[in-house]
């Protein structure tokens, strides 16, 4: 029997493979294509206190292997989220993990403890890495005295286990997961999108109209995985890899450079099946190399 | 699960209409089926360099042959990859995508019937899809199509109404742009329906106000999932719009058909 | 006329388009294909005061679009290398860029001096940005302060311009550029290679036998692109970029984001015509945009 | 300018020879001239995801035809690709590359005559290049080849010399290693050439050194460049090499062939 399953900060997974916030919405519209109760988890679009209009279009661009978005976390506010996004995932057997985001630590603090009173969410992702907004977001990643204080802030009203979703914009990731831990994180994420920009020569004006964008898909991910295995190594809490992942056995690279789960973010926009794909080729991984336990294969590569 | 599939097409014919234009027709039964006017589906890449989707307008679709026409203009690595294809070749297809015109035109309770003077106008490449409206919609049909120089498809739409032509350099029909066609020739409706570029479009908004018609507009924006999932095709509209809650509608999944009064462009 | 010859630092360049340190040897295996007459300049592999051997292999591995290398800044020494690949550079009409590395200030300054009296070189590129050498390298570059020391101290040896090479490993691009500026670079260049990993599943190993390598290729562009234009509004000495270049096209992202110039790495070893190719590509665009010297390119989007 | 060429090859043929195992012959005139045994080629990816060479030796070839033979094992996204390609598709290619064994001979003074015996080994995806060597070395050949069950290959050489054969299930030949084979059929000679996995070149060292013989390895490493730019290839020598002024020479130009006393694997 290969046993998939991973308990992350005392709450059980069926499987290491989620949703990356921002790119399956709260799960309804790739609903059509994938069942969501296959999934260790749904991780929903980042959501605030109130709604958020995000930047001006054009908002995404190709880059090779990879692309650029600058959504500038558009959301419909905590309320309607509640009332319709979190309603619509209580039909499902997966775990659900809420992406928050904030201008300001009242912000983010505001959504957390509204979100502690519902029993369909099982994790809070704090999004302190966006680079798609100008106050707030990566402001509060790419410091780790700014990390450890919001994420004690956080932790101190959150009802639901916390993890710190880490910016890769940074000099040392090791210390930035270091300050995520002091400050008391059930677990971290990484990594959000790499700041990037793209011009059209032809028009000579960015292609984006935010300027810069973050940069995601396969095109990052021996960033992603560098940065996964030198988080691990410099923490003991666990750490959730993403970053390019679109086959079994890119999820593999983050699990055993030291991820105890994965999730996958714009693979979906080629493919709407990557997470299903996914688990079964982990599966067949484990049965071929005969692992019984995938824990076994966390950070079996050091 | 949904009406929504992503799958393999083959292709069944290649042709080139003038320089850079294509039209291809692939096989795809269970889009063809479902497919309504208005409506798109994305075509992806072969080559994994290039992972998003590459949203093209569906032009006419054929029930029972399960054949899916798309008419295309090469704009760079995408588009001409596909334009190598030949018959024979798959290509990864997702569809049918968005609202239709006649879907948007039911749900805001309107109804199109055979006294109905409907008003179909394209720019560029922006007609390829009003060639299938041309041919399902009811009622009397006047086309006015757009073009820079060289005439594509005009042909094909000769049979569902009366076709003016607009061209910038004045080498066919009216010297200008389809406005100064519509002006020329004093042609009025119940409806504009139209799908072409931003200034186009905007002006069409402004002319069927002016005229106190009703105008449907067909939007472009850069996609990244083309199913409503990522928020990247957003278009202002007037009021705030249920999903976003905000003034931002999809127009991948929303649209890409909107009333012109309910969008600013 | 399309006027491609820019100045930079006091040196005249016949073009903006040179080669990217360690990708082009000293230009004589790529000889073979390209005539190094018609190249802006050829800035060789990184050259010590004494030969080093560089890492273990495999140091090299492909990636979505681009490609890890742990190269480890393996080189001939100075002594050989000036009397080998200076001369082999003497019979050319072409700026010659020498990349210099070190492990300790003392190191770079022995190749500095070593350098002044070789009336083939024309400009020195400084490496503080490796990441591939234990110590030396990138420790100079991720840090403000040891950027301005150690532009400091090579300036006042040096007796060719200087060109300080930045890490884009850092959080903050501009306060580099700052630093290298403050120190009295004449120019700055940008971005060396992005940390990061690979990890074989089948065979439960790394890649790279350093575990870790630089990433470079088309999959960094956006990011190398968004720290040009950064670093380019941060100073006001001039900027040479590099990451991914491809083709004319993206040289020109470049340009326009506010690189006086450009480097061609990775693409070389896809197709050794790339530079070429790059220029010719230059010269069409200005034609059909009727642009008449190439220094109304540099940073026209902003 | 220089004898190295970049180009595109036309695919002549595909064959696969066995599980994985395919044989490709390409059109590419200008290699098919120069190129010597021990020699291989640069095969690029059409997918712009793909940007490394892959290095695959050169099997035969045919100076008059023009062609060049390459035997491959699919190994990954590159291989596979290359196994899809159809007669009349191109590959871009460069070549040749490398010293070939006569190069590294002569270089060291030595020379092969017709009364000279060699050892031709190959191991595995090593084999291929050894027929080139072994049709056109002078002298008498005992060829040995070492497969993990199927075989592939065996029968082409058989007209250059006594061919014996190891598998590691025994299915055919000697059970075990191409050491096992050697030593079971008590092959000796002056020389000994050899392709293969490491642990087999290891063997082969080992056993030249024993028995007093010049052995020459064709090794393998990953490379970016093909052409002794980038330093991404190198194996450890015994002595610093003229280029590397370190213990360092590159595969891809100093080698791949090299006298197995100067190289540490
Ligand atoms: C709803 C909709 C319907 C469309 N219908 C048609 C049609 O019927 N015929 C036709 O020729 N074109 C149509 N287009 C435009 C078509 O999508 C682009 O020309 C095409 O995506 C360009 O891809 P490329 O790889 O050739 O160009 P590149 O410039 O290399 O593409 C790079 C990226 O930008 C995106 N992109 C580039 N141009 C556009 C654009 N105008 N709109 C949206 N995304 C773009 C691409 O999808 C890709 O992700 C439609 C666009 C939309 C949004
Ligand atoms: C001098 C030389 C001669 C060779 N001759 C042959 C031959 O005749 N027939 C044959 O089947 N194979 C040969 N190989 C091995 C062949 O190069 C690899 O199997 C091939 O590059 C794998 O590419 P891929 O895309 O299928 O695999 P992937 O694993 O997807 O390749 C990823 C990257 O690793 C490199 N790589 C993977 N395996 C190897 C390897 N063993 N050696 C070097 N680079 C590798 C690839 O070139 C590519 O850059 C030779 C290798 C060398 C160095
Ligand atoms: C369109 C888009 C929207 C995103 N929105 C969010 C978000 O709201 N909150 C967040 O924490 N990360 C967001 N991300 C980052 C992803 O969750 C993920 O960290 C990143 O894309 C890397 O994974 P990938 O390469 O698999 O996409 C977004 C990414 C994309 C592409
Ligand atoms: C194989 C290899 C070797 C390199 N060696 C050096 C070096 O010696 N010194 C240096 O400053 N940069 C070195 N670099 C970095 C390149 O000069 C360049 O900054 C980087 O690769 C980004 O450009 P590219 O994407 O065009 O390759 C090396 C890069 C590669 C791929
Ligand atoms: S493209 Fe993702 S929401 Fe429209
Ligand atoms: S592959 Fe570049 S030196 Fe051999």
């Amino acid at each position: 029997m290969t046993d998939m399953s991973v308990r992350i900060a005392g709450v059980d997974f069926k499987n290491p493979v989620m949703t990356a916030s921002g790119t399956f919405g709260s799960g309804a519209e790739y609903g059509q294509f994938v069942d969501l109760n296959r999934l260790g988890g749904v991780v929903t679009k980042g959501v605030a206190n109130v709604p958020w209009p995000g930047n001006p279009v054009p908002r995404v661009a190709e880059t090779a292997s990879g692309m650029l978005n600058a959504i500038g976390l558009q959301n419909p506010g905590m309320d309607l989220f509640i009332s319709r996004d979190l309603k619509y995932l209580e039909d499902y057997d997966t775990n659900v993990i809420v992406n928050v985001c904030g201008h300001s630590e009242e912000e983010y603090l505001k959504v957390v403890e509204r979100l502690g009173d519902e029993k369909r969410v099982d994790m809070l992702e704090i999004n302190i890495s966006c680079p798609n907004v100008k106050e707030g977001g990566i402001a509060f990643g790419t410091d780790p005295a700014a990390v450890e204080k919001i994420t004690k802030a956080v932790k101190a009203k959150a009802r639901q286990p916390v993890i710190m979703k880490l910016s890769p914009n940074v000099t040392d990731i090791a210390e930035m997961a270091k300050a995520a831990q002091e400050g008391g994180a059930d677990c971290i994420s990484l990594i959000n999108t790499i700041t990037g920009m793209k011009i059209d020569v032809e028009r000579m004006r960015f292609v984006l109209a935010n300027k810069t964008g973050g940069l995601s898909g396969p095109a990052i991910k021996p960033v992603a995985v560098r940065m996964v295995y030198q988080a691990a190594q410099a923490v003991s809490i666990p750490v959730i890899g993403m970053g390019g992942i679109c086959c079994a056995q890119d999820a593999l690279e983050f699990i055993l450079a030291g991820a105890s789960a994965v999730s996958i973010g714009t693979a979906n926009f080629h493919d709407p099946l990557t997470t299903v794909k996914v688990i079964e080729g982990i599966e067949d991984y484990m049965k071929r190399h005969g692992i019984e336990k995938i824990s076994q294969l966390v950070g079996a590569v050091r | 699960m949904g009406d929504i599939i992503k799958t393999k097409a083959a292709v069944i014919s290649q042709e080139q209409l003038t320089d850079g234009i294509y039209s291809m027709y692939l096989m795809a039964p269970s889009i063809a089926r479902k497919a309504a006017a208005g409506q798109f589906i994305s075509l992806y890449s072969g080559d994994r360099s290039r992972l998003l989707p590459r949203p093209i307008s569906i032009c006419q679709t054929d029930a029972e042959g399960g054949r899916v026409r798309i008419v295309y203009r090469i704009a760079g690595a995408g588009t001409d990859e596909f334009s190598r294809r030949v018959p024979g070749d798959e290509i990864d297809v997702m569809g049918p995508l968005g609202n239709g015109y006649e879907a948007r035109i039911e749900r805001e309770g309107r109804r199109i019937t055979d006294d109905t003077v409907s008003i179909i106008t394209g720019g560029g490449i922006g007609i390829p899809p009003m060639l299938q409206l041309a041919s399902q919609l009811k009622g009397r049909k006047i086309i006015v199509l757009g073009y820079k120089d060289q005439l594509f498809l005009n042909k094909e739409f000769e049979k569902y109404g009366q076709v003016y032509i607009s061209t910038e350099d004045g080498s066919a029909g009216t010297k200008g742009n389809i406005l100064d066609a519509i002006r020329e020739h004093d042609i009025s409706g119940d409806y504009i329906f139209s799908c072409g570029p931003t200034p186009m479009l905007r002006a069409v908004k402004a002319f069927a106000a002016e005229k106190g018609m009703t105008a449907y507009l067909s939007l472009e924006e850069r996609m990244a999932c083309g199913i409503g999932a990522c928020l990247g095709c957003v278009c202002t509209t007037k009021e705030k719009d249920s999903h976003s809650n905000v003034k931002n509608a999809r127009v991948c999944k929303d649209g890409p058909v909107f009333n012109a009064s309910e969008v600013e462009i």
